[in-house]
């Protein structure tokens, strides 16, 4: 039984959320809440549905022909529904926190439109059952990230935008390059088609490599990796839920997801071993992994250090992929929800302490704890995470890569893990020790930047509450790993798949 | 390639209705051109109740094209052979010429009564519906002279209508295209004077047939190629382009830039592929001066200061993608699948940019209007005041720069698949090369748009509908994308 | 029910900072206390845990997959860790008493220290617990991450100066610390693919790089247990820490690094390989080294607690060494394990009352003097193995050796007891140089009495397997005291000796300073690396700009060639045609 | 097939004479910067072509000619001029502009090659005009004034000089019809359409020139040429 119309809808509630949005007035601010979160719990139920399915051996499928021999397909797959669950999870997060965070300020139609804009995109790019539907979905979130990025309107954040937009759409043209060429080579490609590019093996070696670098060069630019993270740093002029949109779920993770659809579904695993492109993907990995810590730690700014954790953080997805095997495939899976939730939980609390107190430089934090303590907890959380120190989910992910690469008889990634971690307590662990053992404003010394009082609480309480949920569930997810249809369960699903066919 | 432009027999008669039909969607335009001249509307709905039998008739000759596959009407009068034809490009080709001409009428009363049009502006109406007609008759025409009438027709309505502005800037750059214009058909002229010297023909059908590749050909080819380019603001033949939509009026540049410059377009590559069917060199000049063009339009459109500017030297970049195509769609070797691909990725393009640039200088237009500047530096803040104008304006340079999910992109996509097949690597860089260069200067526009440091300053609000009709136009364009393939399977039929 | 003391046991610890955040939120300052009696209560369900039996849980749940238990080696570890923890609690509620005046007057600044203590201190006490009982490695590590992190607020505590930097030390070894520990967990635990602290140890046994997982993980360990190298943290940090919390690091926490090395080496099998053996020979000199080393630099210290800190890390050196043995003489293993885990709660408790000790001499209680003293002695003097449970533990662990003949070893452990009781000697009579009157009150001095009493007579209550442990033959008696007179006289001699370098003595944290400097001078090249990278990329960006300029003129020039163009129009078409039919025809000719 | 002179083979003569008057009063048309003289000569030309017309045997076309371009785009021109009654004096009588040698030297190259490939193209359809050129005069008259009309037209900037350039090109191209295609229905409606739409185009012209003038002097007539108008 095929259910068509479950991918579709899913879908489709996001982009009739963004026509609805764009199509009422500025001012019907209720309205617009309204319809944005129905439509964020209605996205999450579709979701659950297709988990169920999923979890059932169920594969929904929608698809028409676009033109001849390129069809647009639609299909809901294991990995794409977890990549699905986690952009419609912490889309709903994300939006309550935006609606907080925009609370007073202009052009919040244009924002929330684009927003919805976005993630509908990253739900196309879940369910893209073939290269050119995940190319379509790809470009749109190109597209609806630029008037988020440049949002503010300043001249930081036009710059910002165009170096976005350098660096991805120059991206984008590497990736239709790459795409067209295995289309001309092959024809349409699905990815659930068994039989992988094997058979173009013997005759095409060097365009297949050359395909797979275009490929994963494309991608890669949104996944962050050095040396073509450059917009990722600049990109944090945007508001506070842009960029934990931007770094959780949206754009750095299609980058990372679509990497891992090029390797697991396109390429297949033992094919891409075959072109030895694996080793060269977990090297190059490793040096992101190593580069992103060390700038992190020379930035004195809040959300760029940030930003080059993000960029650390996910190429352990693409380590993951790099060590071949069932267990580096768990990691990078894990991995790629694991970070979406530690690092929106992050980037909110970025944003709560902006917002609540200016504060924007690390060494204006001290003492936060006491003025905001929720917030500064669930930092403490994330920050461990990123660390990967138990029970925080960062570290199962850290786990299994540890494990996957001795697996692979890759050693020395061992010693990148290692050293990352350490690294990343070199630059969280500072911050929570201002957050909590250091006298500040809160303590009747100086005063804190631009402070305002915006709710009973600490804070907003539309900034709050978000921001809890997703640390408590990246808590959660470390602690309750082994319950079933947690992030680590589904990973092992998944991998399940690509390794036992 | 002569049986994709329907150039064979056609197995039925076209029914009573069909007549009428085809009566309608020739005569109607100009009819009502008139009538408007006498009457001038002065809001959009009678527009649009009289757009309705245009439209209906498109439709009929659609159904009809469905039901009996080409159709052909062939009259002799006093001894001139006239010929035309209706196959699934051609109907394409009307119903493109239709909806964006009717767009382009509906959006013309808001913009007179919103911009001091000067007394000349109900001249408008009648040079309107000249250019609808001629471009119908082009479409169909397959003979030489009705598609010269049909073409002189055309270029003098464009010619007046792009001057009605009145404008000092109006006028130089009218009267230089006026000249161009005249010399391009003269020269078009001495081409097909030397194909009746030679075969004593003008039917295209007939020519087909007897055309063997010889110095009267090739000549003739040259000098039609020649002139038509000139036409077509091919580069390097484009450079009267921009000054002519820089001052012109918005819908008079929608239209112009939409549909008059394909027509040239569509005519040189009918007429080439009748007479060099297996020529090596000449198209692929034409593709390389396509790819000259990309990057040239590109980095005009890059460089300047003036938003319709930009938008005209948009044009020429895109033509440039069109160019690019020929040798593919002429040249000797061609696989039937990149040949078909090519085809088929042409046309959509073709199709494409008519629509998204007749809703780009619409939206263009509007800003204008509104924020009473012309230049990029005076769109700051529009974004907050202006967001659907910007809106139509931004999902229509989606489709010129080919992103996905829009017609660009997956004529694109056809044209790319085909070059790579075909191994034509050059074209595949010209066109990624293009992708980016439209970006920069699509996103350059954006960044004055979105600067919110700006001051603000008055706008004057737009009369409704404006910005609808350029949303219609440029979602038409962007839904072609993904669905491509019913127009596409229109353009498969009717293969002998 | 076991289950049910189990979850309370974790449960509590964290009830107690709920309670504790709530009240804190609740109460104003005047009335606020941080030390409740419920706060009192945290280590207690866990002592009550390790009374209960011998239990197993599985949870497939939990993390990585939970697997925890209560056997004969985590019972007797977990009563004298819980048993240790709830009277350093009490300790705490007198030793903070001036402190929390202080705060309920209204300062802030010691309300936040109070508060953050209060909270930490039962979070540490869960991770603590949390590794004892947890056989899997998620939750061991857990445990492990928990204590060291949370245990940052119990050293950072006063917030000196000297405060900040024992921190600082505690905290960068502690994530070099777990940096090696995940490293050789990750290792070994790949390679074996187990999850469980049990496969890790068969891992390590039959891998071929088992001695280098091994090392990993044990200097990971080591940084915990005071390793010698890796000890440097505890002489900083102790001195500056309160008692209560230095006697729980000390006592209890420092036991945790001991207890991950007998969780993760592959003790007493026979199969052991010749290079883990080597690696225990390492071991065994490192541990040796660290008991007379640490005894040699200590002596010379002027703090008291800086001393019991230098004895701490000597008598873990000796546990070193003891462990070690379990590599180099497997066939002793079985018959020392209980002998060692007396050792260790003796010296946890031991150690816990000497440090409690250090804030009674500085707030002495009216009593006569001559007793405070005794009763301040006492647990160093059992410590040196002279009386009480200190002499049973050493018998504890010599008999075993004297059946398997490692005479040698018992003799360096007897002089290194000479070590420990010249420290204790010293410690003592820096605590009387430095002894201040007044103010100790009920739970201080309360506390302090039950860890001594604790401490020697911890064989009747550890609950370690029956008859593991017997008193020693009275003929043995001799030789296991007569260290503790010749330490003191040695510790006496040395004073005389070093009299004349009055007022100068050895900094501590020795090798701090060394991997300071060391580190320092390191830094150095790689900031001025930074450096240059930043001006190299502000000169790139500067150059980057300027070729931009450059290229736009150009490009502006080129694109003023339009206008050309446009007046060249005709002429261009002329050109064209012309060239097209010229190109045709000689594509015609050939 | 190919188009023939039989019937007029007699009159070789005239045709000839009508060939040189028809060149002759085109180079002046064209090349006189005087500006109501080569308008004369226009109409002069024009009444030549009418002749021409009527001697290739079609009357048709020599009515038409005669409407057209001797009755009405000859006053268009004059129109523009400003020159309506005969003997008044204008503004517009001298062309002033003046133009560069390289510009000049490459229109008569450009003008000498598309004379080439234009008689190449006439000499390929019109298979025994390489053995005997002379006998068709039309003919070699219209390559003459077609690469000339062009040439002119590339090189002038006065835009009533490009206007009559191209209504010479415009004849040329009839005559070369004709020569080549005969006079059948097809090519003499052809040429009506072209006549035709010489007519409408030279008017709308004319007009523009006056509003030109009107607005902006006479100035205004050259800036096409001026290369140093801005980029937009």
């Amino acid at each position: 039984m095929n259910a068509a119309w479950l991918p579709l809808t899913a879908l489709a509630t996001s982009l009739l959320v963004v026509v609805i949005i764009f199509a009422l007035p500025e001012d019907a601010r209720r309205l617009r809440t309204t319809i944005n979160l129905a439509a964020a719990m209605v996205k999450i139920i579709l979701v659950t549905l297709m988990v169920r399915r999923v979890a059932a051996g169920h594969e929904d499928i929608f698809s028409f022909q676009v033109i001849g021999g390129v069809d647009f397909v639609l299909r809901s797959d294991a990995l794409g529904v977890m990549f699905a669950g986690l952009s419609s999870l912490l889309w709903l997060c994300t939006t309550i926190y935006a609606i907080g965070y925009l609370e007073g300020s202009a052009n919040r139609k244009r924002f929330f439109g684009f927003f919805s804009l976005c993630v509908a995109s990253t739900i196309g790019i879940a369910l893209a059952d073939n290269l050119f539907t995940f190319l379509i979905f790809y470009e749109m979130l190109t597209l609806s990230t630029y008037p988020l990025v440049v949002h503010n309107g300043t001249q930081q954040a036009l710059d910002a935008g165009r170096v976005y937009l350098r660096y991805t759409l120059s991206a984008g043209v590497v990736l239709l390059l790459g795409t067209v060429l295995l289309y001309s080579l092959t024809g349409d490609q699905s990815f659930s088609s068994e039989e992988g590019l094997g058979d173009y093996l013997n005759d095409h070696r060097g365009l297949l490599t050359l395909i797979f670098a275009l490929l994963v060069g494309g991608l890669a630019v949104k996944t962050a990796m050095v040396p073509l993270h450059g917009w990722l740093p600049r990109a944090m002029v945007a508001p506070a839920p842009v960029s934990a949109l931007l770094h959780a779920v949206a754009v750095v993770k299609a980058g990372a997801f679509g990497i891992l659809r090029v390797v697991y579904d396109l390429f297949g695993i033992e094919l891409s071993v075959e072109l030895g492109v694996i080793t060269a993907l977990a090297v190059a990995a490793s040096f992101t992994i190593i580069y992103g810590s060390l700038r992190a730690i020379a930035q004195e700014e809040l959300k760029p250090r940030l930003a080059f954790s993000t960029v650390s953080q996910v190429s352990y997805v693409i380590l993951g992929i790099g060590l071949f095997g069932p267990f580096g495939t768990v990691g990078a899976l894990a991995h790629l929800l694991h970070q979406g939730l530690m690092k929106v939980t992050l980037f909110f609390c970025a944003g709560n302490y902006a917002e609540e107190l200016g504060i924007h430089r690390i060494d204006e934090m001290d003492g936060a704890g006491k003025r905001m303590p929720l917030t500064s907890i669930a930092f403490t959380i994330g920050a461990f995470g990123m660390i990967g120190l138990p029970p925080v989910a960062g570290f199962i992910t850290k786990w299994y890569l540890g494990v996957g690469a001795i697996q692979a008889e890759m050693y020395w990634v061992v010693a990148v893990l290692v050293a990352s971690s350490t690294l990343n307590a070199m630059y969280f662990l500072p911050i929570v020790h201002r957050l909590w053992f250091r006298s500040g404003p809160a303590h009747g010394k100086g005063s804190w930047p631009k402070e305002q009082r915006l709710g009973r609480f600490e804070t907003h309480s539309w900034l709050l509450l978000p921001m809890v949920f997703t640390a408590l569930v990246s808590l959660g997810a470390g602690l309750f790993a082994g319950l079933p249809f947690s992030p680590l369960d589904w990973a092992a699903r998944v991998a399940n798949g690509e390794y036992l066919p | 390639m002569i049986w994709r432009f329907g150039l064979f027999d056609s197995t039925f008669e076209p029914l009573l209705s069909t007549h009428w039909a085809l009566l309608v969607a020739l005569g109607l335009p100009l009819m009502l051109g008139m009538l408007a001249a006498l009457f001038p509307p002065k809001r959009a709905w009678p527009v649009v109740l009289a757009s309705v039998p245009v439209l209906a008739s498109g439709l009929m000759l659609l159904s009809a094209y469905d039901q009996a596959g080409l159709l052909r009407w062939h009259w002799d009068i006093a001894g001139v052979q006239l010929s035309l034809r209706l196959n699934g490009l051609s109907v394409l080709l009307l119903l493109m010429t239709q909806v964006i001409g009717v767009a382009a009428a509906i959006y013309t009363p808001g913009y007179l009564r919103l911009s001091e049009t000067g007394p000349l502006a109900r001249w408008l109406w009648p040079l309107m519906g000249v250019v609808l007609s001629a471009l119908s008759l082009i479409w169909l025409a397959t003979d030489l002279l009705t598609l010269y009438a049909g073409l002189e027709l055309m270029g003098l309505a464009a010619v007046g209508m792009l001057m009605l502005s009145g404008k000092v800037a109006a006028l130089v750059a009218g009267m230089r295209y006026l000249l161009l214009a005249l010399m391009g058909s003269l020269t078009y002229l001495l081409g097909v004077a030397l194909i009746l010297g030679h075969w004593g023909r003008l039917d295209l059908q007939g020519l087909a047939e007897v055309v063997e590749p010889g110095p009267v050909a090739w000549f003739a080819a040259a000098l039609i190629g020649a002139g038509l380019a000139l036409k077509a603001a091919l580069f390097p033949l484009h450079a009267w382009l921009t000054p002519v939509h820089e001052n012109a009026w918005t819908p008079v540049s929608a239209l112009h830039a939409a549909l008059v410059i394909k027509a040239s377009l569509f005519i040189l590559l009918q007429l080439w592929s009748i007479l060099l069917p297996d020529t090596f060199y000449a198209p692929r000049v034409i593709a390389w001066l396509g790819m000259l063009a990309i990057v040239w339009g590109g980095l005009l459109a890059w460089r300047t200061d003036s938003l319709k500017t930009l938008v005209a030297s948009s044009t020429v970049g895109q033509l440039g993608y069109l160019m690019v195509a020929f040798p593919l769609l002429l040249g000797p070797d061609i696989a039937p699948l990149p040949r078909a691909l090519a085809w088929e990725g042409f046309w959509l393009q073709l199709m494409g940019h008519a629509f998204a640039k007749a809703a780009m200088f619409m939206a263009a237009g509007n800003l204008i209007l509104a924020t009473g500047e012309s230049t990029l530096k005076g769109l700051a803040g529009t974004s907050r005041r202006l967001p659907l104008s910007l809106l139509v304006f931004g999902i229509a340079s989606i489709t010129l720069m080919g992103l996905p999910p829009s017609s660009g992109f997956t004529a694109k996509w056809m044209l790319l698949q085909a070059m790579v097949i075909s191994q034509q690597w050059w074209a595949v860089a010209a066109l990624l090369t293009g992708t980016l260069l439209t970006a920069a200067y699509i996103f350059r526009m954006f960044r004055y748009c979105f600067d919110e440091t700006a001051p603000r300053h008055r706008y004057q609000p737009l009369a409704p509908g404006m910005d609808l009709i350029a949303l219609t136009l440029a979602l038409i364009a962007f839904a072609l994308g993904l669905l491509a393939h019913f127009p596409l399977e229109l353009m498969h039929g009717g293969s002998p | 029910m076991m289950t049910m003391l189990l979850a309370l046991a974790l449960l509590w610890p964290l009830v107690v900072i709920g309670w504790t955040l709530w009240s804190a939120y609740r109460a104003p300052a005047a009335y606020q206390s941080y030390f409740s009696a419920l706060w009192l209560s945290a280590a207690w369900p866990a002592l009550l845990l390790a009374y209960g039996g011998e239990a197993q849980w599985t949870m497939d749940a939990w993390m990585l997959g939970g697997e925890w238990a209560l056997n004969s080696l985590s019972r007797p570890w977990l009563a004298f860790t819980a048993l240790l923890w709830g009277l350093a609690a009490i300790h705490a509620r007198g030793y903070f008493a001036t402190e929390q005046a202080k705060a309920q007057e209204g300062d802030q600044d010691t309300q936040r220290r109070l508060l953050r203590l209060a909270l930490l201190w039962p979070l540490t006490l869960l991770g603590n617990v949390l590794l004892i009982i947890a056989q899997d490695i998620a939750s061991f590590y857990l445990g492990f991450a928990l204590m060291t992190f949370a245990a940052y607020a119990l050293v950072v505590h006063s917030g000196t100066a000297e405060a900040r930097l024992g921190a600082k030390a505690y905290l960068m070894l502690a994530v070099v610390g777990e940096g090696l520990i995940i490293g050789g967990f990750l290792w070994a635990a790949g390679e074996a693919d187990t999850l469980t602290l049990q496969g890790l140890r068969e891992g390590i046994l039959v891998a071929e790089q088992g001695a280098w997982m091994a090392a990993l993980l044990c200097l990971g360990f080591g940084v915990k247990a005071g390793a010698i190298g890796l000890h440097v943290w505890l002489p900083l940090a102790h001195p500056v820490a309160p008692a209560p919390a230095s006697a729980v690091l000390s006592g209890a926490m420092i036991k945790a690094g001991l207890l991950g090395w007998i969780s993760v080496l592959p003790l007493g099998d026979e199969q052991i390989s010749a290079s883990l053996a080597q690696f225990g020979n390492i071991m065994l000199m490192a541990g040796l080294a660290a008991a007379f080393g640490a005894a040699l630099y200590g002596v010379f210290q002027r703090h008291p607690k800086a001393v019991l800190a230098y004895s701490s890390i000597s008598q873990m050196g000796m546990m070193t060494a003891l462990v070690a043995m379990g590599l180099v003489a497997p066939e002793v293993w079985p018959l020392l394990w209980p002998g060692l885990v007396l050792f260790a709660a003796h010296h946890a408790l031991a150690k816990g009352s000497l440090f409690m000790g250090t804030s009674i001499s500085e707030h002495l209680p009216r009593w006569p003097l001559p007793l405070v003293w005794g009763l301040l002695a006492l647990p160093g003097i059992s410590l040196a193995g002279a009386i009480g449970a200190g002499m049973i533990s050493k018998w504890g662990v010599k008999s075993p050796l004297y059946e398997m003949h490692h005479e040698s070893l018992i003799k360096l452990l007897s002089w290194a007891a000479v070590g420990t009781a010249a420290l204790v000697s010293v410690a003592l009579w820096r605590q009387w140089q430095q002894r201040h009157k007044g103010g100790s009150n009920r739970e201080q001095w309360g506390a302090w009495l039950v860890a001594i009493a604790a401490a020697l007579l911890t064989p009747f209550w550890l609950p370690l397997p029956a008859g593991s442990i017997e008193m020693p033959p009275l003929k043995e008696w001799l030789g296991i005291m007569w260290p503790f007179p010749v330490g003191v006289l040695f510790a006496a001699v040395g004073w005389l000796l070093t009299r004349p370098l009055k007022g100068k003595s050895l900094p501590a944290g020795d090798l701090w300073w060394l991997y300071a400097g060391m580190v320092g001078a390191a830094l150095v090249p790689i900031r001025r690396l930074g450096h240059y990278c930043a001006k190299l990329k502000a000169a790139s960006v500067v150059s980057a700009q300027k070729t931009e300029e450059i290229l736009m003129g150009h490009l502006t020039r080129l694109l003023s060639t339009e206008s050309w163009l446009r007046h060249h129009v005709s002429g261009l078409m002329m050109l064209l045609a012309v060239l097209l039919a010229a190109l045709m025809m000689w594509e015609g000719q050939r | 097939m190919t188009a023939s002179f039989d019937a007029t083979h007699s009159l070789d003569a005239i045709e000839v004479l009508l060939a040189l008057f028809l060149t002759a009063s085109a180079l002046v048309s064209l090349f006189d910067r005087h500006l109501v003289r080569a308008c004369y000569f226009f109409v002069a030309f024009a009444a030549a072509m009418t002749a021409a017309w009527w001697q290739l045997g079609a009357p048709w076309l020599a009515a038409v000619e005669l409407v057209l371009g001797v009755g009405l785009t000859g006053p268009c021109f004059f129109y523009a001029l400003g020159h309506v009654v005969p003997g008044a004096s204008s503004p517009l009588e001298r062309d002033k502009f003046s133009e560069p040698w390289s510009r000049v030297a490459m229109r008569v190259v450009l003008a000498l090659a598309w004379f080439v490939m234009v008689g190449a193209a006439i000499r390929y359809v019109v298979a025994d005009m390489a053995y005997a050129p002379s006998e068709h005069p039309l003919l070699v008259a219209g390559v003459v004034i077609a690469a000339t009309a062009l040439g002119a037209f590339a090189l002038h900037r006065h835009l009533l000089r490009r206007l009559l350039a191209f209504n010479l090109l415009g004849s040329a191209v009839f005559m070369l019809l004709a020569g080549v295609a005969g006079t059948s229905a097809t090519a003499q409606a052809l040429i009506s359409v072209g006549l035709l739409v010489a007519w409408l185009g030279s008017m709308l012209g004319a007009l523009l020139i006056r509003q030109l003038v009107h607005l902006e002097g006479v100035e205004a007539l050259g800036r096409d040429g001026k290369p140093e108008e801005g980029a937009t």
